[in-house]
């Protein structure tokens, strides 16, 4: 019912280094049958005393959930949507819109169940499929799910709100690889089947345990490690996201650029974005809703949401600051949508770390962020070659790398970060050395990369044997808006 | 009667329709273009992206006159739309067979 | 001071079934004068020993209410907006402000003293005018309001903002029927007098009650009772505002597209939305703000604010993916308004159950939504043949119709739902039969729709007399932008 | 560590009446280097039983900081985007987005030390340079910041954030005085100068002080008021920054648009605004997200950002109505652009007021902001003559002072305000002659109007000296999107 | 051939079209344009600035007619788009040496 | 002098200027405009109301050109605006009796 935890790495007994090797990602996959067979019982039985939730967690949790729903709609579609040609953009915000709501509901009906709820170390169990035992109508009882502080609960309804928004919007971020020539049916498949084996999965590896009541005594330490996922087991830090949101999305984002192909006229023609006031909107919004994304993955009100705040505030400006004078020495002109794209970097970036590091630290990763994304979005672009045509690897991908490993760097206290939760059982708190924890977010950021390719590249074969994954020449030459939805964005 | 097509500055437009207005002239017709010509344009990146811009914001205006005004029209156009530096455009000058007033169904100089 | 509860129906010993009928509607208007005579004393001075608000409640709420106001401007101005013609959106956009400001102040003025003080069944009295009583600056004391919990309180001052916000939105609901012909001056007339005369009443019908703590022995029950609304005595489930809201504005805005006719040359030229991505943004804060409207209609921060925010959330993700199927299947191509339209269905069938039903009925709720309101929008109103220019009747008219019968039958706890306070003394919970509580929602929709028919149609005359209700040809050919407020919304 | 409070004026023994003149203001720059000189120690150090803070303020802070981060991006960006010409729309949004970004990297740099620390009463200290102690990661201890309730405090992180974004929009305010026209180097240094030696010492002259609990007994009020800044020490009352936001930055951007020069064609050639459809957003969003700016300012969830709530709605939507008003009756129609116009007028004027006014007395604030402010843009902008492009000046300024002076009236508990505190020791509360208060706020007013003219005057010339102060004329005509951004916002 | 230019109220495009339909005319170029004459615009008010708008959003028709075709395209034209008011704009007439389809390469009358 | 008005799909503007560029053209000036043809447009549904979109999006080119051009430049534009799907577009010429740079007076074919 739990994620993993901010302050949390070193815990009671738990040994480093479990980690899997790529090979046998393909392996694992296979895994994900396991919780179908084996029964699974509500992993949220267990807490003895029943603490009651504080009313001012849940305000800050519904505030949170919202602006993760403004970070998609309109936030996100209005970023994309700026960047296309003005004949595609309604397309754009459809798939947004659309996949945005159709995952919504299968989080609700089974998504929820498979990522949080005791399973495997791979994948969660089915005791919530259809949301059963969240809310119980005949005794109007409200189950409750873990924080990451003792004795601290929030309502488990708001819980599974929070966490549909992550796995909904992390879905769309795919969109902006292969914009303006997928087929519309083709777009939703690979939402729908890579959410399900791409996204729920991960969430489950990186983000469930046992939560910190579960750490009663020292005994039942190994026995509670041994029921969370398998990247938190190696106690890789991910405060909020950047290994199960970002990398997830942007490396499925570029295989599916890959496979799709590149639009008529790449390269060539000019693309150039028909308005970059809808993208300076969108990147506003995300910033502004990332503050519950971030923020709000403290799960409460309190000083490490306080920290997470400030962290994803001054990154994210710094970031917009570093892209705007790397792209003013280079290229002459800081633009809009450097700086749109910067703030974005930088925000990428602070996702694992923002409740991770020091306020400085925060400032490093987000100037940083900002120079690295901007090499993303050209150098290696031009390296890669694929049409990823509103860089979704070049933003995600690599900005969420940087921020996992540099999550590991600054969250060191010698480094000015809060460190990390050594012993469940006293809540006590040290610092890996440096190395030791970067690699350890290597090996998380590896995993993830591995997993969610081979995911993507299912999703997206079964979207081309299904409907096919382009739209016909012509109608990518007029544009989806008119073609697939029958539509014009703009008239008189 | 004569049809001036001028390819102008779009922040002159006002100036000229001032010094048409001066000469006679009672109507014309604005078109915004894009034109192409010696003037170079810009580039713009957009991420990666580089795009010479080639084609530069003009006006077009169209204006239907009598034969007799055209040398006057045609002067002050050129008076006021120049500022002497390339891209100040260009000014053509076609035969007009047949002219109509819509609402009355004049035609010919009177419909002007 | 208060409002209908989520939980409560047959509270103690209250009888079921006082409806009046809809031909005695008439003589009910004649009501509204009486709390002017009779002199009412402050309803909130009856509280005993004083609880006093918790801060996550303030949080809560302070964020509901601002939310709300974010749904009206930009959001509802937004959606409105995109879908006329470009000559027209400015008009658009300065009913809505205007129109919402101008509520404001009355509210203030007047209106929240009618709608929540304690008067007749039909209407509240005066105690509260000019705000009087609910800061005392002598004393530096704040009044508080009752919520649905016994000893939770919240600042009155809180409820007096976050009840204006739903007074004020709903008047500009109705612009939408009227859209691209009407008078700005009679735009403003109408919302005004109907804001008198058609929803003050109306929300005091269905909200007004004495509060939890009043109840404080089964002999007070029937004295308690007495006081509460008409609707809200016969035991009708809105939870924020199904009837009040959306039923109201809803057939208001069709009494008012009847009357003032249709637009010049509609269903022969075609009228395009002009700006989709506009109506994308507007429907998207609608989605982002409704949450403050429905959960935070709960009035605290605590379980069931959650409930009515994962409802809120799902059921419009579901309305926005049956709209699209439904709209794929039929007419070929998913469009982007159809996805927009779809999830602004969903969240008006949601408002009276969100608090009232389980997760499930709450997704079903959705589903149906969609699918009816479609048909709202293209079957039915070709039936009725009025020029109801934004479909206020077809999405809230209709929408909100579904969604005050479906509350009824999801709110048994058989079906999921959380059920009902059958007595307000002990505060016990149980449920109605569902087609008793069926016939009941229905009577809430039949007083609701009798009433708000009459009062538009009282308001648009007294338009019509005073100002006339429609601009010249000529204006309306040019477009309201330029002739009524002289100015064009789109320069070089 | 803290502001000037709302309530609080006549605190014990404090002499009215210390004001400076304005000839010795260059003096006062001077004092500017003493702190860097007098090694200052925490401020924060003194609280003696060390309070928790509650969550639900959490909740609250943390929502109002990211309202106040969505008044800048895309609030304020939007509504002064909308009104510039089509090819200067990107200059406007990059001139607010980066410079807001970096002046909140400068924030945590130095800004916050220099402002919110103990120091002499025009500037701060040292002590919380790069945010040292704010967070300390050893102990993984977080400091506490003081409100103005005795006992209740807030993680100092937050009123770190929440200040900055303060900080950070006042600056970007200036930005509309010189749009179109100004150098994108130079708007940068103009920013960060006047951030520096105009924005820091104003917060700090207007907002330090000790905290309400540090006024433990009698003897130590003198003491304690000696460190306070020095118009705090005055007793001018500013809830939400009437004279540090806005007249602050009104006066700085008329000082600028002199400067700067008009631009090409102005008065001649039509300029209208391109789209007020952007415009009407970001007024929209401002008022949403300075709900946050102003009930924030209260820096708790209770009865006075409550009031402050209601303050800010009711003010906004009078001024919205009675700017409308003025406009129908002198200029036949009531624009669009009046209507925002007027709410931002309201929200500018009653932000001094907010927390300090009762119910009505904000409504004819509201009124009279509509009036003045209308006549600002319009015959105080002729007679000044100078090209205030997007009338900063006419509308925050004169806005600003406004609201400064009828706080001064309306606070008073006999026409309906909660008066202010008299003794901080015993937390009493009373209320000044109106005229004495007004004579206070004017003597606020004048100070900050003259430090701001100096310091903008030197923010300007140090930018005209460096880099010039506007882009050559070719590049005025073309517009600064393409030639200072190598962007077009529009496109195909 | 020739080549009939008309500038019209927008709110008649559809009818023209369709009136242009029934007299044979298979094709034609429509240009949003802002037309300047006898028609006088309105003031728009931006906070203290006032401006007399003096173009008004018109629509431009270009048709290539067979020779035989003009008068009765001309004719419908009139006729549709007068609404009597001032301002229902002008209709145009000039030669056309050569017209050419680029989808076939048929050149002259065919190519229409 | 002639002018050739030419009416193309929007997505080969950037070719069909290449290659008049290689014919030697130095200039032309293009308008966003709206066609109607044989090319049947498409049908847009907004909630109860389904429209027919009759008009496509084109590209209109005209370019002033010296007589000895013209042929060159008809077959340059004709080969490469040619997708031999319907909706190519036309191309008209008509003679332009007057062409005047106005940055520097000329006139005739040195102003072209
Ligand atoms: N041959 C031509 N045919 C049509 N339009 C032309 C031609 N040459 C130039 N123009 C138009 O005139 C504008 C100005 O031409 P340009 O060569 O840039 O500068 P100048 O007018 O100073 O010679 C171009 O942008 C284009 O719109
Ligand atoms: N001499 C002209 N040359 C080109 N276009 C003209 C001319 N005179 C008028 N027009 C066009 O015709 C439109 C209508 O003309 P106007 O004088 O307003 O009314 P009317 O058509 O009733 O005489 C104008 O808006 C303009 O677009
Ligand atoms: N008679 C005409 N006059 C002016 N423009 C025309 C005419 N006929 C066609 N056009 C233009 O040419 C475009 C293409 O014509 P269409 O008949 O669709 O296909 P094709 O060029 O293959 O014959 C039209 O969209 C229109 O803009």
């Amino acid at each position: 019912m739990n994620r993993n935890n901010n302050l949390a790495l070193l815990f009671g007994k738990r040994e480093l280094g479990h980690g899997r090797t790529l090979v046998s990602l393909l392996v694992m996959l296979a895994f994900l049958c396991l919780p179908f067979i084996a029964g699974a019982e509500d992993a949220a039985a267990a807490a003895p005393p029943a603490p009651v939730p504080n009313k001012g967690d849940v305000a800050w949790m519904l505030v949170s959930t919202l602006l993760v729903i403004m970070m998609a709609v309109p936030g996100l579609a209005l970023f994309y949507g700026g960047l296309v040609r003005s004949k595609n953009i309604l397309s754009v915000l459809m798939q947004v819109m659309l996949g945005f709501s159709l995952l919504v509901v299968l989080w609700c009906l089974y998504g929820y169940s498979f990522a949080f709820t005791e399973g495997n170390a791979y994948l969660g169990g089915t005791s919530r499929l259809f949301l059963n035992g969240v809310f119980d109508p005949l005794t109007v009882a409200f189950a409750n799910a873990a924080t990451f502080s003792k004795g601290v609960v929030i309502p488990e309804i708001v819980f599974v709100a929070f966490q549909g928004t992550f796995a909904a919007i992390t879905a769309c971020l795919i969109v902006g690889a292969f914009a303006e020539r997928m087929k519309f049916s083709a777009a939703l498949i690979v939402m729908v089947v890579w959410f399900t084996i791409g996204y729920l999965p991960i969430a489950h590896m990186v983000w469930f345990w046992m939560g910190p009541d579960a750490y009663t005594a020292p005994d039942v330490v190994d026995a509670m490690n041994a029921k969370a996922g398998l990247i938190w087991q190696m106690g890789a830090l991910d405060f909020a996201g950047g290994t199960v949101v970002h990398i997830n999305a942007g490396v499925a984002g570029l295989i599916g650029a890959i496979m799709v192909g590149k639009r008529i006229g790449y390269g060539r023609e000019a693309m150039p974005p028909h308005n970059l006031v809808l993208t300076m909107i969108g990147a506003s919004l995300l910033w502004v809703g990332w503050f519950g994304f971030n923020a709000g993955s403290a799960l409460e009100a309190g000083n490490f949401a306080a920290l997470a705040f400030l962290n994803t505030f001054s990154a994210t400006a710094a970031a917009c600051v570093s892209w705007s004078l790397v792209e003013w020495a280079l290229r002459k002109h800081p633009s809009m949508l450097g700086a749109a794209s910067g703030a974005v970097a930088g925000l990428v970036a602070i996702t694992p770390a923002c409740g991770n590091v020091g306020l400085m630290g925060a400032i490093i990763i987000g100037l940083l962020a900002g120079v690295v994304c901007f090499w993303g979005v050209t150098g290696l672009k031009k390296l890669i070659g694929a049409d990823d045509a509103l860089d979704v690897f070049g933003v995600h991908g690599l900005g969420g790398i940087l921020g996992a490993l540099l999550t590991g760097v600054f969250n060191n206290q010698a480094l000015g970060g809060p460190g990390l939760v050594t012993d469940w059982v006293t809540a006590s708190v040290g610092s890996n050395p440096v190395m030791t924890q970067v690699l350890i977010q290597a090996k998380g950021v590896l995993i993830t990369t591995g997993w969610t390719a081979i995911a993507a590249f299912i999703a997206f074969k079964v979207a081309d044997v299904l409907v096919g994954l382009r739209v016909p020449e012509d109608e990518e030459r007029e544009g989806l808006d008119t073609t697939s939805h029958g539509e014009r964005a703009y008239s008189a | 009667m004569k049809l001036i097509t001028a390819v102008i500055k779009p922040f002159k437009l006002d100036e000229v329709r001032l010094a048409l207005a001066d000469v006679g002239v009672q109507g014309l017709t604005v078109t915004e273009v894009k034109g192409f010509g010696r003037q170079r344009g810009h580039t713009e990146l957009y991420r990666g992206a580089e795009y010479q811009v080639d084609f530069l914001p003009k006006v077009k205006l169209e204006i239907a006159l009598d034969d007799a005004q055209v040398s006057r029209a045609i002067d002050a156009i050129c008076k006021v739309a120049r500022t002497g530096k390339i891209g100040d455009g260009k000014l053509f000058v076609t035969d007009l067979s047949q002219a109509i007033r819509i609402r009355t169904g004049e035609s010919g100089p009177d419909a002007l």
